[in-house]
């Protein structure tokens, strides 16, 4: 594997984690948690697709001549509100899953 | 082939009677009902005979072809063979009518009853007549589908239970006969105009394997040997749903679908070069001789005379199958013979039925005292069947003989003739034992309503009648061999 | 002019949704008005644009003024036409319905949150249809995923709660498919623009990478579609939700997986590789076939047939999909159709027998085709398009999906479509004897008890949906006028 | 960008931690530590909006969202 | 069991993906695709056409608003199904035992709340210029209440911004977008044409218009959260 796409490894291992706490961990709890990983390591595969090499961040400086691709941060950052609103909408449905399936014993 | 005469009376004769099939299930009072179901099939007669005169003279009728979808239309053509169809169906659907009308009359869900019974009988109507594939196979199914309510109209477990073969084994055909269906179109015909619209350049082994799905798709109605065992489960159900459909409508119309197929879909010289003549002369022999033995020991009447159903369909495949001009002669004539003879013989038990209870042969000690006219009438339709000399049966079994002769397979003639005397040996004990036999109780005469009488007479006679004078059925019979083998 | 009715048929249901919440305090039916106004608008705006496909075959919008590939452009074509009319229909049919029956089944307070959702749902699928850039296409997949999530658990259940949260997980984990999927695209060609996209593409060599990207997002919309080891999500979620929903989930949300591996075969990959992904994806659509209407077959909750059954209609479509042939493409596309129409009015009706009989189970609706004879005309007719019996156009798709498969010397194919559609009849038979022949037991309530009237409200939307499935059946041909072009100009994209 | 060959190792093994530590507080916590690299991580691509925007997501709104909702279900994972 | 079919599934679209991920181009070279299409004219003619000298927030706003909305509209579905799942804490919020924290605490908070807001109010109307951006800006705004709430309790924090303002705060952003992109379509050309260019609009009136998507969106963001916060806070009575 060449050292140059080291970092699309690394998103696609953190993916696999992720995946696999959603798979088998069985609290709800914490597959919200393994998908959260999940998505952060999607993030991290694309914006190591638009890096650039000595490029610095998309903030148009004189002087500065080439910059970071902007576009996959655009898109990371939707996706980042998108799993904001997942998140928050799954952990409020386990809640109300643990909440309606019988009250277990429950500090206040 | 002349051209065909561009009319749209076929479509109106299949289409009034299912839109009135329809306007009946909306009517509550029964006597709308009966006459909404006489004027479908005054309808349906009155027009088929209409258009004997053409026809008899080898002329076609045919409409223009009405596109739903591409490569899906329904196109309506009148020739010979599917004229004689409908003219039996049609003439018996009268005489049905009003031997329903006596005996629902202390049923429940009448107007479910006669308005499945229209529309099953209109869609039967419409597969004699469809002029391409599509059209037929669209009838053949909605023809299933309108008998299965009728078939488990008591809603006794009986009935269900007959209900679930009657629609595993037809609906499993159907949808064999649609992957052929489709197949055919693929490889290039749809309309039956020629004799064989196969592309001869296809590789034997597709073919045969083509026909073979044929087979078992019309086979299952046809009540062929091994698929025949939905026929008498459906005994259960009402005498008139058994006569009519089983005896005739529904039986007519898979023996109907294996002629188009053998003689317009893949034409003789293709069957014989294929060697597949074989198979089917095969199939009907053993169906012949299995259902007569069977019939012989059913103790229940109408089981008995479902069996006798199987074994006499057969002779008709028997006698289109060995391909030859009085063959296919004989089994048309066959045919006709038959389906008068069987729907007067399923009236008899209906009306012993419902006279007298008795379901079973043994039973049926003293009959003839109890119900003389409807034991009388027993005796001419049974002897019909078996072919004795006035009556249609001889004519036809006079050609059937003939067939197998002509085309070189006589030993198929013994089994013709070992199986019509079996048909007497399970059908002549039920006269010896009506007549001669005294029955247990007190007998007492009872008198059966003219509503039963007339149509048991129409079929014993019609019989004796057409025997004599079988010029009607005759010249048909006649047009389709000439047109099918140039005879 | 008529280009703005592009952007307004996406933004106008979506808009409405904002408003409801801040109207419905003081006036407490804004929620159905607002829903079915905004509805039957985009209705309107989808029959206009249609009308303009009709004349010009693709329409194109460029929002914000900028050319394709740096702003972003909806475009709508003749698969989207098809699509878009089928979806904005269907929306509005079960807005409607949904009137009486939210008052009966909901809690006051989630009424309004109802048509909110309802609208999102609508909206993010129309939006779906119209995307011209993934991106986009991903994020409107994830707004009608969220509602149909939520839409699922309304009714505050346990079981469904249970079923909307497994559905919750699988969606998520598709649309993170999607999203690898596109990051994997984007870096192979550097544009999210599909035409653009798919051009860069036919000059690359068919590497891993791209093999990967289309593996990716055709089984993320494999799970959005319920393709059959995908599929587990859907019978608890179908049958659960409220009934409108499941009448939408069923007769819409999974066909949007459909479109989206329509979209990603035919306009991004260019029927590139269809043949090992021709093979395998008609493999899981025979399996889908018969084991969704096996499973259908074993149970007797009325929801959850449907729902199996609906496992087993998509296999149908997706068999037709990856035929890759006109014939195929054709029956797909009329499976399409009609199984939107069959099932959702099969729900419609399951919804107004649950809400009024109150029975769920075969058993208790012994009979029950008698005491609502008017539902259960539209109720049979459905059966019967489902069941694809003649002069119905299940009939017509069944048809065209064993021509395609004979075509490609598939008969074993032609044999398992065949095979289903038997099995579907006999699940079909199974109801109509339940229904129509069976006497109602005594024992249960009282079987005569006439039932409350059902109101025009339900009725009106099941008595379209049941008479466009019965006039799309009679005349299949009707719907060529759509499908005919769509499917040649697919066929015309496969290189 | 060297800073990353340094932090990615940090990342694995805090994303492993979070998968197999059975107390769902404590996983919460140590996923808070994950999105702080992560968003060091953005810095160092040259993406410091996604930084700003990860630090406000990841330690500020999800991992409250989280630690509410583990108070209000079990804090014991049953395996 | 299922733990063992879940690794195997996994290390079968591990090596898929690995595989795939290694035939793409080389990362962060300048050459590749991604740096070569599409992006140079965001680059070069960003800063000129939208007055952003951040692209990212030129990107979002101008070039993709559509997305933009879009984005918008999935917050407030996630809002509206966590609602329909948990329903709105109702307006009296029940009087949980709540206890205080320690003067020097609430003094810290007091103090410091003031700042962070001014701080978040910075990132959402400097998102053209520096790093920032009405979606982070909110998230701060939002955390900023949380804190609050969390210190001086649920009820102090309603009393404050009532449910109201939030659902107004709510829909304000995607609003806002509709607004916009109907004015573009009066003034005769496309959908959220006015924050482009091309409609000759002058310089100052178009910065307003994004300034005021900016603010909106910032401020929308923050009362989802918020609301998402008080749904999941709620402790159910009795």
């Amino acid at each position: 594997m060449s050292t140059g796409n080291f970092l699309y490894g690394v998103a696609m291992l953190l993916f696999l984690i992720g995946f696999y706490t959603v798979l088998a961990r069985p609290s709800l709890i914490k597959k919200i948690i393994g998908i959260n990983i999940m998505e952060t390591s999607v993030f991290l595969f694309l914006i190591s697709v638009g890096s650039r090499r000595g490029g610095s961040a998309p903030i148009i400086l004189s002087g500065v001549k080439d910059y970071v691709n902007p576009l996959p941060q655009v898109v990371v950052l939707m996706a980042m509100v998108i799993a904001v609103g997942t998140t928050a909408l799954a952990l409020s449905m386990a809640v109300k899953i643990f909440e309606s399936s019988g009250a277990g014993e429950r500090r206040g | 082939m002349s051209a065909p005469i561009f009319t749209y009376l076929p479509v109106l004769l299949v289409f009034i009677p299912i839109i009135l099939g329809m306007l009946i299930f909306l009517v509550q009072k029964e006597g709308v009902r009966i006459f909404l179901a006489l004027l479908a099939s005054l309808i349906g007669f009155g027009g088929l005979s209409w258009m004997w005169p053409t026809i008899s003279k080898g002329l076609v009728l045919a409409t223009r072809p009405i596109f739903l979808a591409p490569e899906i239309f329904l196109y309506f053509r009148v020739d010979a063979l599917g004229l004689l169809f409908a003219l039996v169906s049609a003439l018996l659907w009268i005489f049905t009518v009003i031997f329903t009308v006596k005996y629902m009359e202390k049923e429940s869900f009448k107007g479910r009853f006669w308005g499945f019974l229209t529309l099953a009988v209109a869609s039967g109507i419409g597969v004699t007549l469809a002029g391409n594939l599509i059209t037929l196979f669209f009838f053949f199914e909605m023809l299933t589908v309108f008998t299965y309510p009728l078939v488990i109209h008591g809603e006794t477990g009986a009935a269900m239970a007959a209900g679930r073969k009657y629609f595993l084994y037809l609906f499993v055909g159907e949808a064999l006969l649609l992957f052929s269906v489709v197949f055919t179109i693929f490889l290039g015909g749809t309309v039956f105009d020629k004799v064989g619209m196969l592309p001869t350049t296809q590789s034997p082994n597709l073919l045969r394997f083509l026909l073979f799905t044929f087979v078992l798709g019309f086979g299952v109605k046809a009540a062929i040997f091994p698929l025949h065992r939905w026929l008498p489960e459906a005994a259960i159900a009402p005498t008139p749903v058994t006569a009519l459909l089983h005896a005739d409508a529904v039986v007519n119309v898979g023996i109907f679908g294996l002629i188009r197929v053998i003689y317009n879909v893949f034409g003789p010289e293709l069957i014989q070069s294929l060697g597949m003549d074989g198979l089917l002369i095969w199939v009907a022999t053993v169906t012949m001789i299995f259902g007569s033995v069977i019939a012989l020991r059913q103790d229940d009447l109408k089981r008995r005379l479902a069996y006798s159903t199987v074994a006499h369909i057969s002779y008709t495949l028997l006698g289109a199958a060995v391909l030859s001009a009085s063959g296919l002669v004989g089994a048309l004539i066959h045919l006709v013979s038959h389906a008068f003879m069987k729907v007067s013989l399923f009236f008899c038990a209906g009306a012993i039925d419902r006279g007298t209870g008795k379901k079973r042969v043994s039973e049926l000690g003293g009959m003839g005292y109890r119900q003389p006219l409807v034991m009388v009438a027993f005796t001419v339709a049974s002897l019909g069947l078996i072919g004795v000399p006035p009556t249609l049966g001889f004519l036809s079994k006079w050609y059937l003989w003939m067939g197998p002769l002509e085309a070189q397979q006589s030993i198929f003639l013994g089994a013709l003739i070992l199986s019509t005397l079996l048909c007497a040996f399970y059908l002549l004990p039920i006269t010896y034992r009506a007549f001669f036999k005294h029955a247990e109780g007190p007998v007492e005469r009872q008198r059966t309503s003219w509503f039963y009488l007339l149509p048991i007479f129409v079929g014993a006679v019609g019989g004796l009648l057409l025997g004599v004078f079988p010029k009607p059925f005759l010249i048909l019979a006649r047009v389709v061999s000439e047109s099918f083998l140039g005879g | 002019m008529e280009k703005h009715f592009l952007i307004l048929t996406v933004t106008v249901p979506l808009a409405t949704a904002t408003l409801i919440p801040l109207l419905s305090i003081r006036w407490e039916r804004a929620g159905f008005w607002l829903a079915s106004l905004a509805l039957l608008f985009s209705f309107g705006s989808a029959l206009i644009l249609v009308g303009g496909v009709l004349v010009d075959g693709r329409i194109a919008y460029h929002v914000g003024g900028w050319a394709p590939p740096w702003g972003i452009e909806i475009f709508l074509d003749w698969v989207g036409a098809f699509f878009l009319l089928l979806a904005s229909s269907l929306s509005l049919a079960v807005a409607i319905f949904s009137r009486i029956y939210v008052e009966q089944n909901l809690e006051a307070s989630k009424i309004p949150l109802f048509y909110v959702l309802l609208l999102l749902l609508a909206g993010g699928m129309i939006g779906f249809i119209l995307a011209g850039d993934i991106f986009n296409m991903f994020i409107f997949f994830e707004i009608f995923s969220l509602s149909s999530y939520a839409l699922v658990a309304i009714s505050g259940g346990l079981e469904s709660l249970k079923a909307s949260f497994r559905y919750l997980l699988m969606g998520t984990i598709s649309s993170l498919f999607v999203l690898l999927g596109i990051g994997l695209l984007y870096s192979l060609t550097g544009t999210l623009y599909m035409p653009l996209l798919a051009q860069e593409l036919g000059v690359l060599p068919y590497s891993g990478a791209i093999r990967a990207a289309t593996a990716l997002i055709l089984v993320a919309f494999g799970i959005e579609a319920a393709l059959f080891p995908l599929h587990v999500w859907l019978p608890g979620a179908h049958s659960l939700a409220p009934s409108p929903v499941s009448a939408l989930l069923s007769g819409l949300v999974i066909k949007m997986g459909v479109y989206g591996m329509i979209k990603v075969l035919f306009y991004i990959l260019g029927g590139r590789g269809s043949s090992e992904i021709g093979a395998l994806f008609s493999l899981m659509a025979a399996t889908a076939i018969i084991v969704g209407a096996l499973f259908a077959l074993r149970e007797n909750d009325i929801k959850l047939i449907f729902a199996h059954s609906s496992v087993s209609q998509i296999g149908y479509v997706i068999l037709g999909i990856y035929l890759f042939s006109y014939f195929g493409l054709a029956g797909g596309l009329l499976q399409v159709l009609n199984h939107a129409l069959a099932k959702s009015a099969l729900f419609l009706c399951a919804g107004v027998v649950i809400s009024q009989a109150g029975f769920r189970r075969l058993e208790d609706l012994r009979g029950i085709g008698r005491r609502m004879p008017f539902l259960m005309v539209f109720f049979t007719i459905a059966l019967a398009s489902l069941a694809s019996l003649p002069f119905t156009c299940g009939f017509a798709s069944k048809y065209y999906l064993c021509k395609g498969a004979i075509e490609r010397g598939e008969f074993w194919l032609a044999g398992i479509v065949l095979l289903g559609s038997f099995l579907t009849l006999l699940y079909c038979v199974k109801i109509v004897n339940y229904i129509f022949f069976a006497t109602p037991a005594v024992g249960r309530g009282g079987g005569e008890r006439s039932y409350p009237e059902v109101s025009p409200w339900m009725m009106v939307p099941i008595g379209v949906l049941g008479f466009g499935s019965l006039l799309v059946g009679i005349f299949p041909g009707l719907s060529f006028i759509l499908i005919k072009p769509a499917v040649l100009g697919l066929l015309g994209m496969v290189r | 960008m060297s800073l990353i060959y340094f932090l990615v190792p940090f990342l694995l093994v805090i994303a492993v931690a979070t998968v197999f530590t059975r107390d769902l507080l404590a996983a919460v916590i140590i996923f808070s530590a994950y999105s702080l690299i992560m968003a060091v991580v953005w810095q160092q691509l040259g993406a410091p909006v996604l930084a700003l925007a990860e630090v406000a997501i990841g330690a500020g709104v999800t991992v409250v969202l989280f630690v509410v909702a583990v108070c209000r279900t079990t804090r014991e994972e049953k395996v | 069991m299922k733990k063992l079919g879940a690794i195997f599934l996994l290390s079968l679209c591990g090596l898929f993906l690995l595989a795939a991920v290694t035939s793409l181009p080389r990362m962060g070279d300048p050459e590749n695709p991604t740096n070569s299409l599409v992006v140079p004219r965001y680059l070069e003619k960003g800063l000129r056409e939208t007055g952003c000298r951040n692209t990212v927030t030129a990107i979002l706003l101008s070039y993709r608003g559509y997305d933009t909305m879009m984005e918008m509209v999935v917050l407030f579905t996630a809002l509206a199904a966590a609602l329909a799942i948990l329903g709105r804490e109702s307006l009296e919020t029940c009087c949980e035992t709540f206890v205080l924290p320690s003067l020097l605490v609430r003094m810290v908070v007091v103090i410091f709340v003031p700042l962070f807001l001014a701080f978040a109010l910075y990132v959402i109307t400097h998102g053209f210029t520096t790093s920032g951006g009405g979606f982070q800006g909110g998230v701060i705004v939002a955390t900023t209440v949380i804190i609050y709430t969390l210190v001086f309790g649920l009820d102090e924090m309603v009393k404050r911004i009532s449910p109201g303002v939030r659902m107004v705060l709510e829909s304000s952003a995607i609003l806002s977008f509709m607004l916009v992109g109907l004015l573009g379509i009066a003034l005769g050309g496309n959908f959220l044409i006015t924050t482009t260019p091309t409609l000759g609009l002058s310089d100052f009136l178009r910065r307003a218009i994004l300034l005021l998507l900016e603010v909106s969106i910032g401020l929308a963001s923050g009362a989802v959260i918020i609301s998402l916060f008080c749904l999941l806070k709620k402790v159910e009575r009795g």
